[in-house]
């Protein structure tokens, strides 16, 4: 599939820690504008994918961005060819203010417009607004995760990965959350490649998804044929 | 994932960013050390003190003659050896393998020092290099009957448990004669016991404390300098001349064996007279400055203040004085006598140290009035000569030379002695001493007297620091009389009943 | 790989370590002789003195993550119990032991007792309170301790006339000294070593590695790390004492901040949490800053400075680095690797559940296996 | 973006409204309170027992003091926040960086200002390179291998300084008037210009380090990876060079800082030893991670010396540092993070 039109193309991807290898060779692609999600159980390796995407562990085979190589490369590069990352645990800077989280969100880019997306953002998650000055240690879980969002934003990705998002969040607030992912993707056209344990909100926002276990892709498709597969809906639907 | 801030708290990190004390002026502080040279400037005799020098006390050379003294090695019994004052040695009490000539052969004479070289109080260490340079000179002119004098300096950090591994490892050599000027009261404590049983002579120590007066117990142990508990009672004597009527007398002190020493000595001499200790302050090792010392005392508004301290804490009280409102008469420890380490810096600060007393026993090679003295041309020619990167305006290296000068005293004159030049005649020597040094200040004797007299030097000449240009360093100009309490000291049994009484 | 496997608790493992054992007690025994001289023998009489410090020390750093650096006064609290009841009372070294241990333990628990409310690097800040108060007391309370000029016993240990070593000669005294100190230390290391492998000893690892999950777990936290505080500083107060027996010698120089920074030091070069890490952690303490200075003393090139000597603290420095670039885990963690690529012991089967050793899965993630699987090979037989 | 029933938002709203009551509310208060009455009534007891005058003296002599110690806090702060580490060498790199203003103002001859400012430049520069040779290699959160790193440049630093300058005591000039009768006469108290001139510095310093951090956009970084390590390198902060740049900014603060000190305590390679013990319990009185903090705990410990050793007889000048850090740990036990450090809030 080299040379489609896909933003992002991960071929025979490897992942490791030191010696314990946890991706063993995967592959799977981003159109650009989609949001792909990836099902997998604790330890299959989802978090390890998105890192690796980010360099943060040592890979083998190639992972092509926007007809880049990623492999080999500084994070803080990866970055700047405008892949944001939110990981799991939503990444707050504590010590900061909700207001200076969004600042540094934008750290990489050098245009003006910074300060109207900061404003922009403050529109779409007012809650982040009453509160910009708080320390964002002070934030519920729900809010860190929109500053989370938000901040990976302000940096106007091409790519936005999200480690799962819905990870200790109250089940409306997970509504709230995707049905705001979904409305950013249609509205400002963000990629996203979301990994999710929580199956039945992943699918709604997802026009693919990938199964991954055990290190491998064991199964992809678009999400509806996914949602209506007897095994998937066994495995991550629980009925 | 926990947001993982930066520095977990449980994570174990380890604190202080200060090794402060440690590795830096250890709570020992520079302390109670010859540090910073007694010297002081030697004066013109005024019309007071008198001159003449008492018989047997004539001024030795600038390299020392034997004055064939009648002692040595016992004509019958060759193991007793007989000195000054009915002191005597008998070998037989000596290890069963001590060797009378260790560390003697006929073109050398080892000896050994172990004192701080390296570390926050390396600056002391610099008095090895002052005696070494004069040995070179003695050796150049010939040396101790035709032996050179060599002298091994370890470095032992001011450590005592260093010191005892050094002077360990030197009487395991087997290769030293004695042992030279070790620095520090804890240092030498922790290793007279050992030395006296080895019969190892352990000669001038560079501390003032008392203790090197215990001939009785350690005959084998002696000092050298105006220990600060005698300076303490010289400053006395002379406060009673200069207020007959009484004084209230207030007293910055540093906290250790030093400062204690001083504080001792001044509580015994002032007592039953009208002088009144009003208010002491002390500080320690760490303190920044003397700013809170200074305001208590200058509170009392007493009329004499003693800055019984040393090394940077000197210039830093008489700088509290000068720039404070309240002007008593200021002593200082005679430890801080070097005008151009610790006067020079207060100029740079627009001050002087004016008035300021101090007690001197030896010459302040740096002050042209004693520019015509024999020994200071010496010093001033020599020293360039020998080891050039050695400063001679720097006064610890002439506290070498004075350590050097009664080192050679005592083997000249062993040398003389029946029985040759051997250990036992150096011991004898060692508490027989009768010629003055030439470094000291006019009029004072250093002698020795066996059981009767086991300190060096027990007098000095009160000094008053003038300025005549204040861009300039000024000079020392006597202030009374001479204070001399030469032999009156006794032993450290008589000084330890009157420090039980203070 | 290891050359050769052994499996845990088989007679040829129990000979394995009956050989290390053995050679490590030979050593010891052996010591004296091979130094010969009494300086030499007294260093490593200090040696096994810092250990057993240095021991302590990892009980509170090492093995319940709370950092001191105040051990310096626990030693200095045994070493002066020790030298004034001997100089004064004129006890023997052995009865102070018990006083210099109790005196220190309660010095230790209300050290402690702070610990518990305080964490990280703000404890630090109490224990250095601690070790730069140490001596100022000692100077302050000079009546008792002497002051400055530091508190002296004449009577050293004299080996009795049982023992083959003669009182009269240099080396018997010194020897005998060696034995003794080597005794006590013995003695609490093996107390330590049980100290950790019982109940106390697994809270307290437990409750440095994960505070949380201890307390959950139920780990009466205050009580046991004020009880360890108190242990290790009674135990750094031993250490103090065996210090006496060596030099009867207390100073307030020797028990301030230098040694308890440098005390720290020795535990990471010998290795943290590790017990025999003491071991090289002490030699490294008596013996560097020792050959630095022999080293540096026939440095040609700086002769006649008047600061040449101090070149002698570059090399200590210089040599630390080298330390913590080669050896970051410490001695212990280099020669464990060391011992990993000659021996290799693996759990013995006998003792799992199943009875079968579990296949060795290198390259497997923890599976959960819990959750039904969905590989494409079992797909068929899911109904 | 009308959202559903906002219960989850209800609580929130309350539990974070708690949360900032409860930081700047009642328990703070009464901390104050109780803080302001002691105070109070101790200088009420201090006029009785010796007079107004020596009181306000030792007013000044505790501000001296107290600015001496924060200065170097400021520094022991900064490479806190950079590296979660206590760095052993910072004392003996001000000390460095002093005896190179030294040879740059007395030896070479420039003004006293220049020669603090180039020696700053010179130890930022030289701060720099070590980090990236000696510090970077490890892993952050490896504290026992970075601590032992920081002390063999502590034991490397003071050698060298010996060797190269030795031991004697060095006059250090002032940029402010230091001459002898250069000062204030309140009433008989004595206040110099060269006192007032460190105040100043000090609190100039700390007014621009905070605007550093918080207006620029290095600044930014610092802070941000200071809180978060990861999710900095994942917003494009490179994380070595931002640390560097902590580093140089406190070796710069430490040379300026030994520049002041020293005019008070002499130049000498152990000068900063003398100061370290109070100017690190002054960083951690004021919660290690606030500049501001860092300069009160300096004041109070100035405070608490000059208070205890001239009030207090058992204390007396002897016990003087003792009774200073015994204060330190009653404040700990109250606040165990500091007066002024931010308590960690943290949700998981």
């Amino acid at each position: 599939m080299s040379g489609s039109t896909a933003l992002l193309e991960v071929a025979g991807l490897h992942a490791s820690y030191g010696q314990a290898e946890v991706l063993h060779g995967i592959d799977f692609h981003v159109e650009p504008g989609e949001v792909v999600v990836i099902l997998g159980a604790n330890g299959a390796g989802k978090t390890t994918t998105l890192r690796a995407i980010c360099q943060m562990c040592t890979t083998r085979g190639s992972i092509g961005f926007d007809g880049h190589q990623l492999g080999g490369r500084a994070t803080t590069e990866v970055v700047r060819r405008g892949i944001a990352h939110v990981p799991q645990g939503r990444g707050t800077f504590p010590d900061l203010t909700v207001e200076e989280n969004l600042e540094v969100g934008a750290y990489v880019r050098k245009d003006k417009e910074v300060a109207s997306d900061l404003s922009r953002w403050f529109e779409v998650f007012p809650r982040l607004a009453e509160r910009r000055h708080l320390s964002a240690g002070s934030l519920s879980g729900g809010e860190q995760q929109m500053l989370a969002v938000a901040r990976a934003l302000m940096g106007r990705p091409r790519l936005l990965l999200l480690d799962e998002p819905s990870l200790g969040l109250a089940p409306i607030i997970v509504q709230d959350l995707f049905r705001r992912l979904d409305a950013i993707n249609a509205e400002q056209g963000v990629t996203m490649l979301v990994v999710e344990q929580n199956a039945s909100v992943a699918f709604e926002v997802a026009d693919r998804a990938y199964v991954l276990e055990a290190g491998r892709i064991a199964l992809s498709g678009t999400a509806d044929e996914l949602r209506h597969d007897d095994a998937v809906r066994r495995a991550y639907l629980g009925y | 994932m926990r947001a993982t801030r930066w520095s977990k708290p449980a994570a174990f990190v380890m604190a202080v960013g200060l090794v402060a004390a440690a590795c830096g002026s250890s709570s020992k502080g520079s302390s109670s050390t010859t540090a910073g040279a007694t010297t002081t400037a030697g004066a013109t005799t005024t019309a007071g003190a008198t001159t003449t020098v008492a018989s047997g006390g004539q001024v030795g050379d600038v390299i020392p003659k034997a004055t064939n003294q009648p002692y040595g090695q016992d004509a019958t019994t060759k193991t007793l050896y007989k000195g000054a004052g009915g002191f005597q040695i008998d070998t037989t009490k000596c290890p069963s393998d001590w060797n009378p000539t260790q560390g003697i052969t006929d073109k050398q004479i080892d000896l050994f020092i172990s004192l701080p070289k390296a570390g926050p109080l390396a600056g002391f260490g610099l008095i090895a290099d002052g005696a070494q340079s004069y040995f070179n000179y003695v050796n150049s002119k010939g040396g101790i009957g035709g032996r050179n004098i060599v002298l091994t300096s370890k470095d032992d950090g001011y450590k005592p448990d260093v010191t005892k591994t050094n002077i360990d490892e030197a009487l395991q050599a087997k290769k030293y004669a004695n042992t030279l000027t070790v620095l520090g009261t804890p240092n030498n404590l922790a290793v007279w016991d050992e030395l006296n049983t080895e019969c190892m002579p352990q000669l001038l120590n560079g501390t003032g404390a008392a203790q090197w007066g215990d001939v009785e117990n350690h005959p084998w142990t002696t000092g050298m300098q105006l220990d600060y508990f005698t300076e303490a009672k010289l400053w006395a004597t002379w406060l009673k001349g200069k207020y007959p009527n009484g004084a209230k007398v207030a007293a910055i002190v540093y906290n250790n064996d030093f400062g204690k020493s001083y504080e001792a000595g001044f509580k015994s001499a002032i007592k039953g007279t009208n002088l009144t200790l009003v208010s002491e302050q002390f500080h320690d090792a760490t303190t920044p400055n003397l700013d809170n010392q200074y305001t208590t005392v200058a509170a009392t508004n007493a009329d004499v203040l003693l800055l019984s301290t040393t090394g940077s804490f000197c210039t830093q009280g008489m700088a509290a004085v000068e720039k404070g409102s309240w002007h008593p008469t200021v002593i200082m420890s005679g430890t801080c006598g070097s005008l151009a380490q610790f006067f020079g810096p207060l100029l740079k600060q627009g001050l002087t140290g004016k008035g300021t007393n101090i007690i001197q026993t030896f010459v302040d090679v740096n002050d042209p009035a004693n520019a015509n003295l024999p020994i200071v041309q010496a010093y001033s020619s020599w020293l360039p000569k020998d080891s050039p990167a050695l400063d001679p305006t720097k006064t610890t290296y002439f506290t070498g030379w004075i350590f050097a000068w009664y080192m050679t005293e005592i083997l000249q004159q062993a040398n003389s002695y029946a029985g040759g030049l051997n250990r036992a005649n150096i011991m004898i020597a060692a508490r027989s001493i009768d010629q003055t040094s030439p470094m000291l200040i006019k009029g004072l004797q250093s002698k020795m007297n066996g059981l009767k007299d086991a300190y060096l030097t027990e007098g000095g000449q009160m000094v008053t620091y003038q300025v005549a240009d204040p861009a300039q360093l000024g000079k020392f100009v006597p202030a009374g009389d001479l204070l001399n309490l030469e032999g009156q000291l006794g032993t450290y049994a008589a000084v330890k009943k009157a420090l039980a009484g203070s | 790989m290891a050359k050769l496997t052994l499996t845990e608790r088989t007679p040829a493992h129990l000979a394995y370590r009956l050989v290390g054992w053995g050679l490590a007690a030979a050593a010891l025994l052996y010591l004296p002789w091979f130094a010969h001289t009494p300086a030499r023998i007294d260093q490593y009489s200090q040696v096994v003195a810092y250990a057993v410090a240095i021991l302590a020390l990892n009980l509170v750093i090492g093995y319940s993550g709370q950092i001191s650096l105040g051990h310096s006064a626990f030693v200095g609290i045994g070493a002066y119990t020790t030298v004034i009841l001997v100089a004064d009372h004129h006890w023997s070294y052995f009865a102070t032991l018990p006083v210099s241990f109790a005196l220190a333990f309660v010095v230790g628990v209300v050290v402690g007792l702070p610990a518990l409310r305080i964490r990280g690097l703000y404890l630090a800040v109490v224990t250095l309170a601690v070790a730069t108060a140490f001596p100022t007391l000692v100077l302050k309370f000079d009546s008792l301790t002497n002051g400055a000029n530091g508190k002296q016993a004449k009577e050293k240990l004299v080996p009795p006339s049982w023992t083959p070593f003669d009182a009269h000669s240099r080396f018997g005294p010194v020897a005998y000294r060696y034995f003794v100190i080597l005794a006590i230390a013995v003695v609490v290391f093996v107390l330590v070593r049980n100290l950790l492998r019982s109940r106390v000893g697994r809270a307290l690892i437990a409750s440095r590695d994960n505070q949380t999950s201890a307390a959950v777990a139920g780990v009466n936290l205050p009580v046991y790390r004020v009880l360890v505080f108190g242990m290790s500083a009674a135990f750094a107060g031993v250490a103090g004492s065996l210090l006496m027996i060596y030099n009867p010698q207390a100073t307030d120089g020797k028990f301030g901040i230098e040694l308890a920074i440098f005390l720290v030091v020795a535990l990471v070069i010998g290795g943290v949490a590790t017990l025999s890490g003491a071991v090289p952690g002490a030699l490294a303490y008596v013996f560097i800053p020792y050959y630095a200075t022999q080293w540096t003393d026939n440095f040609g090139f700086l002769k006649g400075r008047p600061g040449a000597a101090s070149i002698s603290g570059v090399v200590y420095g210089v040599l630390l680095l080298g330390f913590v670039f080669l050896l970051p885990g410490g001695v212990i963690d280099g020669l464990r690797r060391l011992r990993a690529r000659i021996v290799r012991v693996v759990p013995n089967p006998s003792w799992l559940p199943t009875g079968r050793a579990p296949a060795p899965r290198p390259d497997a993630e923890d599976l959960d296996p819990t959750f039904p699987q969905l590989t494409t090979t079992n797909r068929g037989n899911n109904p | 973006m009308a959202t559903a029933l906002d219960t989850e938002g209800i609580n929130d709203q309350l539990r974070s409204g708690l949360a900032s009551i409860e930081r700047f509310g009642s328990r703070r208060a009464r901390n104050l309170g109780l803080l302001a009455l002691f105070l109070v009534l101790f200088s009420i007891y201090a006029v009785y027992d010796g007079g107004l005058r020596l009181y306000a003296q030792r007013l000044v002599d505790a501000m001296d003091n107290g600015f001496v110690y924060s200065a170097m806090a400021l520094a022991l702060v900064l490479i806190y926040k950079a590296t979660g580490v206590i760095n052993f060498a910072q004392g003996n790199m001000a000390m460095f960086g002093t005896f190179i203003a030294y040879v740059i103002i007395v030896e070479q001859g420039l003004p006293v200002a220049i020669g603090i400012l180039v020696a700053m430049a010179i130890s930022a520069l030289a701060a720099a390179v070590i980090e990236r040779l000696f510090i970077r290699p490890f892993d952050p959160s490896n504290h026992l291998a970075l601590t032992i790193v920081t002390l063999s440049w502590f034991l490397i630093l003071a050698a060298l300084a010996g060797v190269i300058w030795a031991y004697d005591p060095k006059a250090f000039p002032t940029p402010f008037p230091g001459g002898k009768n250069d000062f204030f006469d309140l009433g008989g108290v004595r206040i110099r210009y060269e006192s007032i001139g460190i105040w100043l510095t000090v609190l100039v310093v700390v007014a621009l380090v905070t605007l550093l951090l918080k207006r620029t956009k290095i600044g930014l970084a610092f802070r941000s990876v200071s809180s978060n390590l990861e999710s900095s390198r994942l917003v494009g902060i490179h994380i070595g060079r931002t640390l560097q740049f902590g580093w140089a900014l406190a070796a710069a603060v430490g040379t300026l800082a030994g520049c002041l000190i020293a005019r008070v305590t002499y130049l000498d390679p152990n000068f900063m030893g003398r100061v370290l013990v109070y100017s690190f319990a002054a960083a951690t009185l004021g919660g290690l991670d606030s500049l501001g903090g860092a300069v009160i705990g300096g004041v109070l410990i100035g405070m608490a010396e000059t208070m205890l050793s001239g009030y207090v007889g058992f204390i007396g000048s002897e016990l003087a540092l003792a009774g200073a850090l015994v204060v330190i740990v009653v404040i700990l036990l109250v606040k165990p993070s500091g007066l002024f450090g931010s308590t960690r809030v943290e949700r998981v």
